[in-house]
């Protein structure tokens, strides 16, 4: 931070509190506001265990451009007190360019607060709300950060009175808290630094979304109008906000007994011929796995979105990790090809989720889109992502009298399928193996001719170049999925600035395996680093499994819940430069 | 069943068959059971390609391929859930879930128990063999405690639970049991269960002559309810749970409304939906 | 509950506390369950390190940490197979199954009807308040038809089912409900769960102050029951398929016997088995 | 087939028939009075789809050392009738040096049958035995089996005795009836082998076992005294073997409601102190992982017998495959790391399956072993195995007045855990992740600590060299698992015996991995081919995603039912030879 009225083009706000302080309250007005005002935005939290109004951490970053993923530190720390820092710490980088505003009545910060180095500013928020009414500590601080970092005190007022009138609050007072906490601008820094004012753009392009929400919206499009479901955290905001959106359409949505009945009533309306799907995490898929095996047998198209929290187990249900994927990809037991594809960030999940319908019912074949904690709770201000374009539907049996044989062998694997209703096309869906008719039969022909009718149809489909996006040339590749997508961009974009040539792989479609596209992005790249969020390496191990990679392989893999730093990404990618 | 005898009959039980030849052993109880389906259908007048016929997995399991209906052969023990997909998403289609005794009471107790309390309109017809026929002879839900086995030598020391007295506790829409010996008695019973609203449960005791020869005298032991089924669950409850197991009959006739959705494919228009998102 | 006062009771209720600060919001229901709890295993003088508590996923199913007793915390839904498999394996320990309305009823629906049948000696405590604490407020199977909620708006359009009845149809052995907001009642109704042999179960109604304020005036609508506990399963089944879901007290007393297993591990002499195999 | 009197060491006979007809019987009283005698011998059998009595085959292999796998072709065919032919010939790979041995009743022998070339012979079994007393053309046919291999008669009666007396068959007429089909040898072939005689040995130091016998035993031996099992073919068979005697030594089985409560039931019983196991298939291991994923969160020791069987989904029961690789490593959401062993042969399951449960309660980790319906179900004539030395009981904690950690951290991973009823021990066992003593925790350090302290325990464990067989030296590998492992073994033995210097890798602990001692191994190894029998060649992409391979690889791998050929193995490892 070098000059007074300097200006940033991103920056990285963490406000912390205990349980009913409104740290995540402040943390998602300040997004809305930065977003009426023109910029994007993202916001994650990080809670205590207490199921309601526990301690609680709200992780913004604002920026003139599209933000996918949090940084590698934060500008500005909010304390609105220090009771829980300790718990949070970890999770919020801090040096000694950071500022940290502190409530002056939450006492001292705690020892691994300053040995950061962070500055600390104390400020009367709380002193300062008592002699306001209807004021609150955390609108002042929320007025101190409108005036820090630049946002228009209008947005600002709009945005909470939108949110909080309905707790009573009237325009007027929080006008006046507002502004108080504007007043205290005399105790920052003079090497502060704002936000450099945005674009005009209309706001009607733009959206406030969670990938939640994106995916769900994306299996509407897809064509979705059956979920069946059970609870599970990070997954089940996913559910609520389709339930009613779904009955919206003409469409339903069931919560289940279980995830195992979840899965098999997805199946049976599908085989109803309703585009169907249900919503799970971790514990939830490992339920499903048996009955996805049955999708796969009997060729029923079903999605499955997977959102991923930390595992094994129960885990760390509330929090982020890639640790899913081996689950995803090899979990069904016998030999069981399928579909996985995964999200990359907010706004994809739109995108993934319906091709992975249109996929899924194109292939007659279940898929698992994976997403995660981290993108499918973080709400963002993006543009409003597009669609893809409609697909060709499933593909109906035209049945005479005559014969119809479910499992039919055609050129493409595709056998066109019959709906319950028709005349004619009368077959019975099976688990078991079964000949072209549908007939079971344990005959080594049968099996063998199904087996490659099952895998053939997955492999020779066409997925055109959505399968990975690739971004660059160069000689070394880095080689990503999912959420750490937004870290390897941003690291390479640093990589790149400082004149390393980088490639960047980030795969969408992770089965089936595509093994010669592959091998036509990696041409000419002779160093490949593997980034991933997982204690075991699972996608490195995947790659290493399925594909051909250069001689030279690095892998960045370790668990969650923090997110992969760009930093981490960058610093390998120069630091193994120079030993070379 | 009583129908003008006048009128030729749109379907004879044979347009219900198909040409799959069944697996079970000669002499099982569950060949009686499949023509009392077959005969009922036909009663009704329901066209073959209407009906979906859902199972899991065990010898009774094995109807739905040897029907002429839609057949949706699944994994152990999750037909009806399976069923109440298809059901929510086709409410047309007449549902039929035939299980047995260890695919619906077993593995399957969680789906049945709470496809009794949902009261969706389809109806669950399980072969009721006191046994595990397709894996060969180990006890289910039902066997008697002292039943032996080679998995469990001397008998589980279990007691057996009364399946209708757990569907009417559940929430089940209408009750009954019939004996596979009697296939028109059967036919009777799936007839009124399949045109009862809501989720209807019939129990059939179809005998394993293969692991449980002695359920041949079964013939001598079942006998027909002397009472009238009744709408009140509270009486059907105390009848059901001093019952011995072996009477026929229609027990229990419930009212409740039936769990039912719309699903309609045809709006594609997301744009309202969408404008929630807007900034 | 009638005990001499002047004798020093070997253990406080304190004793069965651990330094595990509870995850729930102040003022849950779930409190007044763990303090009777405590009371219960204090009064029948119960070494703690001779107990288990065994649980699920839920608000509800965090007790075991928060005791002095050997807990275990284990999948979503599993509890009662897992003190079953312990149990059989121990017999000499007192172990009790803490669990939700949904772990108990929902996921676990199917382990829930075959322990109450299976009557291994053990005691099911099930902190009903009507729905997914836990995940934050979605129906379970004992919420109410028409309560809206994000995921199923305008309500589930499901009938609750009635647990106590669903045990007894399925064998329990003894059958109870009490309320939160009567510590010693609850208390007192674990006592004797613990006590009775068998398959025990207890449902508390405890209100989720978060997602289901209006359970807070479920203390003004329980009301003790007014006749004494049957021992006639036809008896209870009449009663409980006309209860309120509000009464409260013992319902039912079986005496089937217990399903008991020895467990040795001291016998390595495997020669007589292996004779089996000889040519 | 040259001499008339030449003699062989191996002899493969078939023996087909409808329902009723005996055939299965007729297999094992071969086997049986073979194995009297005096040679090794196996036993499959394949079924019709009907539960009871329906067309069956049995296969037997008899030799002068022991047997682990079928050969390439059949020596003899008996057909008691032609009725269901067609369903088995694919079972029974004949030439023309085969001999078929069929009922004169029968009728003519099917086209496909004929156009193997195999010299068919017309015998009057039914008419014979319609002359004579409680005969059955099948004891006919066996009458006439003795004579031509050489099988003395008096062993064949009391064989038969044994079996059938309960079935009112008395001596005298099952000695009429055997000695009525061997004067039918005027009908062999003047070429035709009998079977070298064996050396005398002690009957009492041979068993007559199927696989899943022997993982019973291994499993007892190991120390398992608590079950809880659900049945499902091709598994239930270990189980009913398993249940009697567990109850003889003191332990119980038990009969859950479902796979899911199988699995909870073991890990209560283990976490009660008892050493527990489940036996399984496909299917029901898909519904057992999410608890396993506890057990590895939990640190509770349990073992899965996964008994493979075809897949996916309900598949074909009745037959092998090696298929469940997949989900067995990977099948767990989370990172979870377990133990994953396989059993190479029907005396192998004893010793892998007991090695399982020592490696289970000595790492306080689930372990799977995977068998197959091939070995599993396989009747053979061996040497008594000699189990493993019994290993170090579970380590217990020694707990005192003071904290007890139940999961705290030891130089090997392995934390003392403690029994329910001991005093100051008493700890919560959970799959949320927890610190140190057992609470939950959500924490970044928490995480990793744990995650470290689960793999470190089983990478660092000393497994010593029984993580695979090796055998020979050589620049060409054949790397193997399981049940496959026969049909090397003997190709390899050929292929040396051809000239061909080959290594055999036959992997026991498939989870963890072993790179070191792979590395090892594989010094000096040039070419690996690895033969595996599943569709999609998991095997070979869990040893590419693993370990480093000589860069050139070739794979055979195909799915079930059949087994894997030994002159398929052979003909690849010498072709490719030519080729160079
Ligand atoms: C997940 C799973 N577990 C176990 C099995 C094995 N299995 C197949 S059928 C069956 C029992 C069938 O019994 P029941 O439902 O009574 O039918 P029956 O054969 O007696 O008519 C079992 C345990 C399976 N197919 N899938
Ligand atoms: C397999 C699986 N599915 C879903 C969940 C998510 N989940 C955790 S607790 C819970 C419901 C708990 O409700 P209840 O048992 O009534 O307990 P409460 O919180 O109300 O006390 C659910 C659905 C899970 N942990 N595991
Ligand atoms: S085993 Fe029993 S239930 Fe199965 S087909 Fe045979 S007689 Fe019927
Ligand atoms: S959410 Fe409800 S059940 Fe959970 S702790 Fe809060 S009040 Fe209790
Ligand atoms: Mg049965
Ligand atoms: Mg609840």
């Amino acid at each position: 931070m070098n000059a007074p009225s300097s200006q940033t083009q991103v920056i990285s706000i963490a406000i912390m509190g205990s349980g009913g302080a409104g740290a995540i309250t402040t943390g998602s007005l300040l997004l809305e506001a930065a977003g009426q005002a023109g910029w994007y935005g993202l916001l994650t939290r990080s809670v205590g265990p207490q199921i309601r109004g526990g301690e609680a951490l709200a992780m913004v970053r604002l920026a003139l451009t599209p933000v996918t993923g949090h940084g590698d530190r934060y500008d500005v720390l909010v304390a609105l007190d220090w009771h829980n820092a300790n718990r949070f710490i970890a999770e919020v980088p801090l040096d000694n360019k950071s500022l940290i505003f502190a409530d002056t009545e939450g006492g001292d910060p705690p020892a691994a607060i300053l040995a950061t180095g962070a500055r600390v500013i104390s400020l009367p928020f709380t002193d300062l709300a008592d002699d306001l009414p209807n004021a609150r500590p955390n609108l002042l601080a929320l007025g101190m950060l409108s005036e820090l970092l630049g946002i228009p005190m209008d947005a600002m007022v709009q945005a909470v009175i939108r949110t909080l009138s309905g707790k009573g609050l009237s325009a007027a007072h929080a006008t006046d808290a507002l502004a108080a906490g504007s007043q205290l601008r005399s105790a920052f820094p003079t090497d502060t630094q704002r936000l450099a004012p945005p674009q005009p753009r209309d706001a009607s392009t733009h959206w406030l979304v969670t990938g939640n929400q994106a995916a769900a919206l994306g299996a509407l499009h897809g064509g979705i109008r059956f979920a069946a479901v059970y609870p599970i955290t990070p997954a089940t905001d996913l559910s609520e906000w389709m339930a009613p959106r779904l009955q919206k359409l003409g469409g339903h949505l069931i919560q289940a007994e279980d995830e195992i009945a979840s899965m098999n009533m997805v199946l049976g309306a599908s085989f109803g011929g309703i585009p169907s799907m249900t919503i799970t995490s971790g514990p939830g898929l490992a339920l499903m796995t048996e009955t996805l095996g049955l999708a796969v047998a009997a060729e029923i198209p079903a999605v499955v979105v997977n959102v991923m929290r930390g595992g094994p187990s129960t885990g760390i249900p509330t929090k982020s990790e890639q640790s899913d994927l081996n689950i995803a990809l090899y979990g069904l037991h016998g030999d069981a090809p399928h579909l996985v594809l995964a999200s990359q960030s907010v706004t994809d999940c739109l995108i993934t989720t319906q091709w992975a319908v249109q996929l899924s019912e194109a292939l007659q074949c279940p898929a698992i889109v994976l997403s995660d904690q981290f993108m499918g709770q973080a709400l963002t201000i993006c543009e409003r992502p597009t669609p893809l374009s409609d697909a060709p539907p499933r593909r109906i049996a035209e049945v005479g009298m005559g014969r119809y044989d479910r499992y039919a062998l055609t050129e493409d694997g595709i056998s066109p399928m019959a709906i319950p209703g028709t005349l004619g096309g009368q077959y019975t869906a099976d688990g078991l193996e079964h000949n072209a008719h549908g007939t079971p039969s344990s005959s080594v022909a049968d099996h063998l001719v199904q087996l490659d009718k099952r895998r053939i149809k997955l492999e020779q489909y066409d997925y055109g170049d959505a399968w990975a996006e690739i971004d660059g040339e160069g000689e070394t590749a880095v080689l990503t999925w999912g959420s750490t997508t937004a870290a390897v961009l941003e690291a390479v974009a640093q990589a790149r600035a400082a004149g390393l040539a980088v490639k960047v792989i980030a795969l969408r479609l992770l089965s089936p395996t595509r093994p010669e596209h592959m091998a036509l992005a990696l041409q000419g790249v002779r160093r490949a680093l593997v980034v991933e969020q997982s204690h075991s390496a699972q996608f490195h191990h995947f790659l290493r499994a399925y594909y051909s990679l250069p001689d030279r392989v690095e892998v960045i893999s370790r668990p969650g819940p923090l997110p992969i730093r760009p930093s981490e990404v960058l610093n390998h990618l120069l630091q193994e430069i120079d030993h070379e | 069943m009583n129908k003008p005898e006048s009128l030729v009959p749109r379907y004879s039980h044979k347009d219900y068959k198909s040409a799959v030849k069944p697996i079970w052993c000669p002499g099982c109880g569950h060949f009686g059971v499949e023509s009392s389906l077959f005969r009922a259908l036909a009663y009704l007048e329901l066209p073959p390609e209407r009906v979906a016929v859902v199972s899991g997995i065990g010898c009774s399991s094995r109807i739905p391929a040897y029907t002429q209906c839609y057949g949706f052969h699944g994994v152990h023990g999750r037909a009806p859930a399976v069923a109440t997909g298809l059901k929510l998403a086709r409410p047309e289609l007449t549902v039929i879930v035939t299980s047995g005794d260890g695919d619906a009471f077993s593995i399957g107790g969680n789906h049945f128990i709470h496809a009794c309390r949902r009261n969706v309109d389809m109806t669950l017809l399980v072969m009721d063999n006191e046994v595990y026929g397709m894996t060969k002879g180990q006890p289910s839900p039902t066997t008697p405690a002292d039943w032996d086995s080679k998995i469990a030598p001397g008998g589980t020391g279990v007691n057996p639970f009364a399946p209708l007295a757990v569907a009417l506790a559940s929430g089940a829409n209408f009750i009954a049991r019939g004996f596979s010996g009697d296939p028109n008695g059967v036919a009777h019973l799936l007839v009124e269960a399949i045109q009862h609203p809501g989720f209807s449960f019939v129990q059939v005791l179809s005998p394993c002559i293969t692991y449980r020869p002695e359920e041949r005298f079964w013939k001598k032991t079942v006998h027909p309810s002397s009472v009238e089924p009744t709408r009140d669950p509270a009486v059907a409850g105390h009848r059901l749970l001093s019952d011995d197991g072996f009477t026929t009959g229609i027990f229990y006739l419930g009212n409740r409304p039936c769990y039912t959705a719309t699903v309609d494919t045809s709006n594609h228009d997301l744009s309202a939906i969408e404008e929630d998102l807007a900034l």
